[in-house]
């Protein structure tokens, strides 16, 4: 059975359809990677999986669950799927060890001391348990990015989202945090992210979306996509990419 | 107890109303016009002016800002007249005004002016324009968009500061409240009307303020 | 009723000015002192009950007795109809000498001579109200918030003339300041009275007895001479 | 006549008075600081009636003179019954007024917390409660700290303003005392002065916390 | 004679000497690209040479006068000299028409009818006319860019100094801004640019200086600097580029 199942799946802002139907099962333990252009609603499709952004009209299922636009259900979702954002949005005012912290005691009610150690087996995951006290200030961006990891870990999430988690940091810190997402990866984490690195798209991910317009429009695995991009509209987006 | 409101003496009193309505909104539109430019001086000298200047408008915008409307008022109708400054009730209200809104205007467009992105400055030097030039034509629009609301809400605080002038005889909508109500005694119905004109001359302003803004800042967005 | 409520109570709250000598002003400890103040007290002897002095402002003294939180306003009131519309005015309980006064070099000796001459005021007080009645449509007649507004506006030169009690000019005019108050005429002596709410006959009839009896007795007269400097007027 | 005062007698008058401005401004502010809350609560929650009346609650005590509200909430309650002492009208109007700029001062606050952090606690399954709680208002607080110092300055000011209820504050003592004395200059030199003294601290400490506050920005 | 004459020009912040004895000269016409690491000096030296800092030791000249720190001598050198930065730096508030208009008419005193004259046809050179009405938030970063460029035209200078004005562009609107300066050098502008694009210096620039810690550690034709670098760190620097 699929973890995520999205079905004709359509979002307008405004007048300006983003997203024009889109059909994508996930399965556990898939590792997918979104491809395309700026603006072809990689971002939207995400924060709609998610419950950040409503859908106008088809669904969206994770664990045979569907997601329903009430707080309550949205809250039951969001436990199952966690999310990371390009610009880390850690708590600014809570150290590293707190932020991983807080949500487990405040949503799941876990005891401070078990939510610590969660917290720091967590952070010693993503090769930060020496930062467990640092606030996300001292930090850099790479470090930053692999305590939101650690974080929405700490949720134990069916699956994690990732949108363009690299695309904030400096080339020398892009490979520590993709070092953290390959190893998810091979412990069976199921990742929906948006990337474009393209390289680390062939070799971590089971199946590559490519997103024009607004559509799926190549999908298959990635020796496929990359080896053998049907679309001329993913062959002038991988030329691009390769220039 | 029962008091039985009576509202019969408006149509007696209406010209004195009126006049004191027409004098409350020329003191608020030559209050703020002059003050925000006063303000915008100021900032301007707080902010890139002579370093000389600096600690004395420092020293303006603190005096001010630390005492209440009424004592400057004072000092400003009964006080300069002994230094040969002699000017009416409603000269003094309106320049008491300016002084008031010049300085804490300044505070604010200060922050605005420092907000802007270095680069504004450096592209305005690149283009061979002198620093005033930049600031003129370059700097103060965009610093202006970016602080219009906290400005706007400070010249609708003035205005209803503007009640204080009353006591130096200028006949505004305060003055008008308490002279009717010395006459007929009928104080609760003075300060009732006094007071749904005032809130009434409030959201006014505020919708003419975001009107200007709107106007003024057309399309155009602060950098930052 | 206020009366029975003022005996039952053993006080009586009395508004009464601070910003407005001799009538009502400040001693150094901030306590109220002046002609009202006097004859609040007079009205609480008389009465046997204790007096609870309320300063107030020409602002707010009627709403203190609109609302029940004072019994009489003793604050040098002049009637008009308007007023007697809204509360009860008791006899007269003081006389107000009140002129226009200015420096030597303003000739104004009634009030027509006021025309084109700013008169400083104020407001609300008996001589606001009186000038008001007599001056010319061409008199700019500027009234003040409280008696200091008034005497400041004349001796920094905002106005030509003041109209104001002749205790207070003649106080000023003790200070030497360089310009002098000179007593240019009278108004029309216009006495005070004590406001109270309407339908309280009781205490109208009541202290309007005393006002009778002090007068009769000389007492009334010994205030006049203490804050006024003079006696009270024959008609009194 | 005339009151004999020296000027030591000003100066002490003046100062005894200056007890009430500063525990009026203590009073109004703390109570302010309470009903603002509430009123930010309203104001920036998702009820859309509690939203409105907040934003009617706001327009109308930022839109009407102080002096009006006092003489309103001390002889308006009076008229239709409500005999509240002088010291409580003062305290509630001077507090209802307080809070409704404390409030637009800190949704202020609020909204320039930037967006990723309101999604950053919803993608962690948090509520709209615990957002506010643990992730929104820690960091608005902060924030808010150099803006709400500095309109303490106004509440200082604004306490003048009870002298229409009969409270001899330190502007209404400066009044009192002038109509005594007929010594403008000196009386209401030492009134701007002693109002001097109490708010320019408060401004001072304002403008360094917004400093302070800048440069932890600008180490991000 | 050289149009622009940097001799022995030093400059340091604080204890950090950026700059340490700084020999170039640049002839009327020459394009010259200054390559190196972050933090060589590269826009420093720039900055130098429009005044926007000052040396502390060492002189520049331009078309034979001196540059002196006084507010002057500043606005005289820079009638001569433009420049055009990484972050476009637009004025917000202007149409971009407006932007071209702004420095004639205000330094030059150019009577607005002229004034329009010429932004048209410095828009219309960056192939632009038809956004004189447009704001620059309307406007793409490649065509910011390009309208920075216009606006520096119009006030006819006799070089122009680019920083890296294609590092923050997408690399889709990188190249409609170079084919840009391509036409300026082709058409004899005096340039002096600060880049990374190395493909570019090569084919357009008549000379390349290689800045390393605060010294012009090469300097020579694009073919010999690029083709046979004589040191080190030269060597590692365009080695880093390739990778
Ligand atoms: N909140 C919003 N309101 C209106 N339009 C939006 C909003 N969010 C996104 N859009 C529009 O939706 C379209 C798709 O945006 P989206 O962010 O999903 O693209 P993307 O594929 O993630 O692009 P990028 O690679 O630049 O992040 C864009 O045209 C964008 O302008
Ligand atoms: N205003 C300044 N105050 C202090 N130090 C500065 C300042 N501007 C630049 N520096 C320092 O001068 C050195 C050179 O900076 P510069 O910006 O010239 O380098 P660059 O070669 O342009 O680098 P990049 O390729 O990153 O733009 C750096 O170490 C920088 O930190
Ligand atoms: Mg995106
Ligand atoms: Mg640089």
């Amino acid at each position: 059975m699929s973890l995520i199942e999205i079905t004709e799946v359509r979002k307008s802002f405004g007048t300006n359809e983003v997203l024009k139907g889109i059909n994508i099962d996930v399965d556990p333990g898939e590792v997918i990677a979104i491809i395309g252009k700026s603006g072809s609603g990689k971002s939207t499709l995400l924060r709609c999986i998610n419950g950040l952004e409503t859908i106008d009209s088809g669904s969206i299922a994770v664990a045979g669950a569907q997601l329903l636009p009430d707080e309550l259900h949205l809250r039951a979702l969001r436990l199952k799927i966690g999310m990371i954002f390009q610009s880390f949005n850690l708590f600014p005012h809570l150290t590293a060890g707190k932020n991983v912290m807080l949500s487990q005691m405040v949503v799941k009610k876990v005891p401070t001391a078990d939510a610590e150690a969660t917290a720091r087996k967590m952070l010693d995951r993503v090769g930060l348990a020496h930062k467990f006290d640092a606030y996300p200030e001292e930090l850099s961006g790479g470090q930053q990015q692999r305590v939101a990891i650690a974080r929405a870990l700490a949720m134990q999430p069916m699956a994690l989202l990732c949108d363009e988690i690299t695309s904030a940091l400096d080339p020398e810190l892009v490979n520590e945090v993709l070092a953290v997402v390959k190893e998810l990866a091979a412990e069976g984490m199921t990742l929906l992210m948006v990337t474009h690195e393209m390289r680390f798209a062939r070799d971590v991910c089971t199946r590559v979306v490519f997103m024009h317009q607004g559509r799926v429009h190549e999908i298959g695995a990635p020796q496929d996509v990359f080896g053998d991009p049907k679309t001329p509209e993913l062959k002038q987006f991988l030329g691009l990419q390769a220039a | 107890m029962t008091y039985s409101f009576d509202f019969s003496w408006i149509g007696e009193y209406l010209p004195v109303l009126l006049k004191g309505v027409g004098i409350t909104v020329e003191l608020i539109l030559v209050g703020a016009f002059f003050g925000v430019a006063l303000g915008t001086l100021c900032a301007w000298i707080r902010a890139l002016g002579p370093l000389w200047l600096r600690p004395v408008v420092g020293a303006y915008v603190e005096m001010i800002r630390n005492t209440p409307f009424l004592i400057q008022l004072f000092f400003i109708f009964f006080g300069l007249p002994s230094l040969g400054f002699r000017m009416s009730e409603l000269q003094a209200a309106n320049l008491a005004m300016i002084v008031n809104l010049g300085a804490y205007s300044c505070e604010i467009i200060r922050a605005g002016i420092q907000a802007t992105p270095r680069g504004q400055f450096e592209a305005g030097a690149s283009l061979a324009m002198s620093p005033i030039q930049t600031f003129w034509h370059v700097v103060l629009i965009p610093s202006l968009q970016r602080i219009w609301p906290a400005l706007s809400s400070q010249i609708v605080i003035v205005m209803l500061g503007s009640a204080a002038v009353s006591q130096i005889a200028a006949e505004d909508l305060t003055f008008a409240a308490n002279f009717i109500q010395s006459r007929n005694f009928r104080a609760f119905e003075a300060y009732l009307v006094s007071t749904v004109i005032y809130l009434f001359l409030a959201i006014v302003l505020r919708q003419l303020l975001r009107g200007a803004g709107a106007l003024l800042f057309a399309k155009r967005r602060a950098a930052q | 009723d206020a009366l029975a409520n003022i005996e039952s109570t053993k006080t009586i709250r009395v508004a009464v000015p601070q910003d407005f000598p001799p009538f009502g002003s400040v001693g150094s400890d901030m306590k109220p002192v002046g002609y009202d103040v006097d004859m609040a007290n007079l009205i609480g002897e008389k009465l046997g009950v204790k007096v609870e002095l309320v300063p107030v402002t020409s602002a707010n003294r009627i709403p203190y007795l609109q609302t029940n939180k004072v019994d009489l306003v003793i604050s040098s009131l002049g009637k008009n109809p308007d007023r007697e519309k809204v509360i009860d005015f008791t006899d007269a309980y003081a006389p107000f000498f009140n002129g226009v006064f200015g420096p030597d070099d303003v000739t104004a000796a009634k009030a027509e001579d006021l025309a084109g001459k700013s008169v400083g005021v104020t407001r609300g007080a008996v001589e606001d109200l009186e000038l008001t009645k007599i001056a010319p449509a061409t008199t700019d007649i500027k009234r003040y918030e409280d008696n200091n507004g008034t005497i400041s506006a004349f001796l920094s030169g905002q106005v030509d003339l003041v109209a104001t009690g002749n205790v207070v000019a003649a106080a000023i005019l003790a200070r030497n300041p360089p310009k002098k108050p000179e007593i240019k005429f009278l108004i029309k002596n216009s006495p005070c009275s004590i406001g109270l709410n309407k339908n309280e006959p009781a205490l109208l009839e009541k202290v309007n007895t005393i006002i009778a009896d002090a007068r009769k007795s000389g007492e009334l007269n010994a205030i006049a001479q203490k804050w006024l400097g003079a006696d009270l007027p024959a008609e009194f | 006549m005339m009151m004999e005062f020296t000027t030591w007698d000003i100066l002490r008058n003046l100062l005894l008075a200056a007890r009430w401005t500063v525990l009026l401004s203590l009073v109004s502010f703390v109570g302010g600081s309470l009903v603002g809350l509430a009123i930010l609560f309203m104001r920036i929650g998702k009820n859309v009636w509690l939203k409105r009346f907040a934003q009617g609650y706001i327009e109308l005590f930022q839109g009407t003179p102080l002096l009006m509200q006092l003489f309103l909430a001390f002889f308006g309650l009076g008229l239709v019954g409500v005999d509240v002492p002088a010291w409580l009208a003062a305290a509630l109007a001077l507090t209802l007024w307080t809070a409704a700029f404390l409030a637009e001062i800190w949704r202020g606050c609020v909204e320039a917390i930037v967006r990723g952090q309101w999604e950053a606690s919803s993608s962690l399954a948090m509520g709209y409660v615990q957002q506010m709680r643990y992730v929104i208002l820690p960091q608005a607080l902060k924030i808010a700290v150099p803006p709400t110092v500095g309109f303490s300055v106004q509440v200082v000011k604004g306490t003048a303003l009870t002298s229409i209820i009969g409270f001899v504050e330190l502007s209404k003592a400066g009044t009192m005392v002038t109509n005594a004395t007929f010594q403008p200059f000196i009386v209401y030199g030492f009134v701007a002065l002693i109002y001097f003294a109490l708010c320019w601290p408060l401004s001072k400490s304002s403008q360094i916390l917004e400093r302070k506050l800048n440069v932890a920005h600008r180490n991000h």
